[in-house]
């Protein structure tokens, strides 16, 4: 049936958690494409047969114009699924434009496909244009603040760093009181987690 | 069209629904068994409803009511609305039920829809509120893509206020990098 | 995720609620003497030993944390009070009696932060968590009642309710509204148009149609 | 249960007093603005003198607290004035965020419609631009440049197509949860053409398409929560 595999690629994205990615289906995309171009035959060549025969025939012409019809719509259909996959998948893209700051991890990196992944460093420069035209991080601050200061256990050897308020030396295990908004990136990239209590 | 990118909406038009040719249709490789290319008049197939739609529109189709919409589901429905498994005969049965009406005009399929979400509105709201984790995977597994994102909604709210009710850390990882990490406590 | 709204929905996080409730304010006593403070949320002091004194409560906290103050609780934070307020509430099957609008994340705030301030403060809590349990009981006893297409939909309930049942009630609106369409149904099964009741002014609220 | 002398926290009274309560601080209408570009579908009108004047007194407060180190204010005092900074840059940064969030999510939208692309300030219409040039360009490598020539619009399906039916719009129609600040008599919620009129009085909360009060929320005289 025409625009299954089309429609495949979009259940991949019902069935991934919310959110999150998986990798990139670069085969079934694939395989959507040609189907595209087989469409795109059919039709022309349906075309040209009604052209052919003329006004002759007009049973025979309103059979090819159905025909055009049918791989006229399966061609949007598909269009309409590959956009879907591409769309919401950088809609996903642009979260982490949020939260990663310019190299991706490794695991994310290799779920992208090369447009994905030149995507993210285009829009995320463009975010980082915007919060230096103002002057102001918003990548900060996801949360409502309470105390200046929290304390966070260091998940991944960071190593030493300068902070707004001191030098640290963020060593893996460490357990350390950071402001808040030092230590908030290095958190939502999971290096580090909050303690409470 | 304001939701072209909607997961759900692509998935519900993809549902299949019975119609009839009118029309002869040339060089199409729609059916397995079709090897002359060609489709006659009065062949009965079942189509997507995105395919159906736009054929029915132009009169080379005549789409039928699909099963999910038949006598039988209405009067399980009647009887007991609550316990149909609506699922397994159509996961879209709502979002396809619309656009069916709209396009063959039958209304009674819009009364039905609407006794149905009455009727099951009710028990997602309890059991979403009140039942043990424990006694929902079979009363979930009936409940079309409509319903079970309302189920959701309310469990993942009233799962968000308990956490805040509890404490504990405010901040986390990023939804987007994957959470393989449990916070402590949890 | 505790802390941090859906980047993309519609609704605020508890953390967020919390926040908003921050700002209202509290009587404290202070143990310290302090200026004026000219915040931008306003002006507040100065603070002189004894004298109690209106501060918000982020500020109130802020400084009980660090031993300089202890905190008044609110007049409906009493036993007497909550006790009314509960046989009020479970007297009455569908009403509401008034409670703050943030007594939710008020209450929590300063059971964590000010314990040692509120008189009996076990009872206070159990009270809290009762009153609570029976107004989500009836909140959802009053959503059971929507079956159709309905305009506008009166929830006079405190900020941490509203913020609960949201997705619910706005996605089964959401449903009703579509499948209630005229051009969907027989004219025999449209519902009968239901005038949103007019509301009656007074410290009940309810949740109705 | 009446009471009308509680203050603040304390009044069982805080709905009839609710009103009085509102004061018109720079903080509080950043608040109110917060809340209400968070809970509407679409993007609201940018509060570009708010925002300024908020800007501003968060820097002043920032040279303020700078002097008191310097002058060996007590710390006490001085992380006070810092919690209260902090709690107005939250509020900054989420309301910008959350523009910026919903221009990421409707731009085409947005770009189109006139009325839309001049709530953004100066420099959203800037990042607007650039995401939209971002997000053809991904569209375009990825699936556009290899689909058939008529096929290769980003906002029209097909040449065939009249208008642009490829734009994610906001759903208006969707229902936000309201309230009022003072009486609103005769607000015109249903659409069935019926007379049904809502009278909706201080500090009441009700459930609404957003589309019904839409003018209401952008003339300010009721809020979203």
């Amino acid at each position: 049936m025409y625009g299954r595999k089309a429609c495949q690629l979009v259940k991949e994205l019902e069935n991934s958690e919310s959110g999150q990615l998986t990798g990139f289906n670069t085969d079934l995309f694939a395989q959507v494409i040609e189907q595209c171009d087989g469409h795109v035959n059919n039709l022309q060549a349906l075309l040209r047969k009604m052209q052919e025969v003329g006004s002759e025939n007009q049973t025979a012409k309103n059979a090819d114009h159905f025909g055009a019809l049918m791989h006229h719509l399966s061609l949007v259909r598909n269009k309409r699924c590959l956009m879907a996959y591409v769309y919401n998948r950088a809609e996903i893209v642009q979260t982490l434009g949020w939260t990663v700051d310019c190299v991706l991890p490794e695991e994310i990196e290799e779920k992208l496909s090369s447009s994905e992944r030149e995507y993210f460093k285009n829009h995320s420069a463009t975010l980082k244009s915007y919060m230096s035209d103002l002057d102001i991080d918003l990548a900060l601050d996801m949360v409502p603040p309470k105390d200046p200061y929290i304390k966070v256990r260091v998940l991944e050897e960071i190593g030493t760093v300068v902070l707004s308020d001191q030098l640290a030396n963020l060593a893996r295990h460490a357990i350390l009181f950071l402001r808040r908004t030092d230590a908030e990136q290095y958190i939502a990239q999971g290096k580090m987690e909050e303690l409470t209590g | 069209m304001a939701n072209y990118y909607d997961i759900d909406d692509i998935l519900a038009d993809e549902e299949l629904v019975p119609a009839v040719f009118l029309e002869a249709v040339n060089g199409v490789g729609l059916f397995e068994s079709n090897e002359a290319n060609r489709i006659e008049p009065r062949s009965k197939v079942e189509l997507p409803f995105w395919l159906a739609q736009e054929l029915h529109l132009r009169q080379a189709v005549s789409v039928n009511i699909p099963p999910c919409f038949n006598k039988k589901t209405r009067e399980e429905i009647g009887a007991d609305g609550a316990h149909v498994d609506l699922r397994s005969r159509c996961s879209y049965f709502y979002e396809l039920g619309c656009k069916i009406v709209q396009l063959i005009g039958d209304k009674t399929i819009g009364s039905l829809l609407l006794v149905a979400f009455q009727t099951r509105y009710k028990e997602v709201l309890i059991k979403a509120h009140t039942a043990a984790s424990a006694l929902t995977p079979k009363f979930l597994s009936l409940l079309t893509k409509e319903e079970t994102k309302l189920y959701d909604a309310a469990k993942s709210s009233t799962a968000a206020f308990k956490t805040w009710r509890m404490g504990g850390p405010r901040f986390q990882k990023a939804a987007v990098l994957g959470r393989k990490r449990k916070p402590i406590g949890e | 995720m505790s802390g941090q709204s859906d980047p993309r929905g519609s609704t605020f996080s508890a953390a967020e609620l919390e926040f908003l409730a921050e700002d209202e304010t509290i009587e404290i006593v202070p143990n310290l003497r302090m200026e004026r403070l000219s915040l931008i949320c306003g002006d507040f002091g100065p603070f002189r030993p004894q004298i109690a004194t209106q501060v918000p409560i982020w500020l109130a906290v802020a400084l009980k944390k660090r031993g300089k103050c202890t905190i008044r609780p609110p007049d409906w934070m009493s036993v007497e009070k909550l006790t009314q307020v509960l046989e009020a509430e479970r007297d009455s099957a569908s009403s509401f009696e008034a409670l703050p609008f943030h007594y939710v994340e008020i209450s929590r705030l300063l059971f964590d932060d000010a314990r040692d301030d509120i008189p009996d403060v076990y009872m206070v809590r159990s009270l809290i968590e009762d009153i609570k349990d029976v107004r989500f009981h009836k909140i959802g006893t009053g959503l059971e009642k929507l079956s159709s297409r309905t305009y506008a939909m009166k929830l006079n309930l405190s900020a941490m309710e509203v913020n609960v049942i949201r997705p619910f009630v706005t996605g089964g609106l959401e449903t009703f509204y579509k499948l209630g369409n005229p051009e969907l149904i027989q004219e025999s099964e449209r519902p009968e148009h239901r005038r949103p009741q007019p509301a009656d002014r007074g410290p009940r609220r309810e949740l109705r149609r | 249960m009446e009471s009308g002398s509680d203050k603040g926290t304390g009044g069982f009274s805080a709905m009839d007093e609710y009103e009085t309560l509102i004061s018109t601080t720079d903080a509080d209408l950043l608040k109110r603005s917060w809340r209400n570009e968070k809970a509407a579908p679409e993007i609201l009108q940018f509060e570009s003198s708010l925002v300024q004047r908020s800007r501003e007194q968060i820097q002043l407060m920032e040279e303020t607290v700078g002097e008191f180190m310097q002058n060996g204010e007590d710390p006490l005092t001085v992380s006070l004035y810092q919690m209260d900074i902090d709690r107005t840059v939250f509020l900054l940064r989420s309301y910008l965020r959350t523009r910026l969030q919903k221009i990421e999510k409707f731009m085409f939208h947005i770009q189109k419609t006139a009325g839309l692309w001049s709530r953004l300030s100066r420099q959203e219409q800037k990042f607007a631009k650039r995401s939209i040039e971002d997000m053809k360009k991904h569209l375009e490598q990825s699936v556009l440049s290899k689909l058939p020539d008529r096929y290769k619009s980003h906002l029209k399906q097909s040449v065939i197509s009249e208008e642009d039916d490829m734009v994610t719009e906001p759903k208006l129609d969707s229902f936000v949860i309201c309230r009022s600040r003072k009486f609103l008599g005769g607000l015109p919620v249903d659409d069935s053409g019926e007379e049904n009129p809502l009278d909706m009085y201080a500090g009441d909360i009700y459930a609404l398409r957003y589309k019904s009060i839409k003018p209401l929320i952008e003339s300010g005289q009721l809020d979203l929560v």
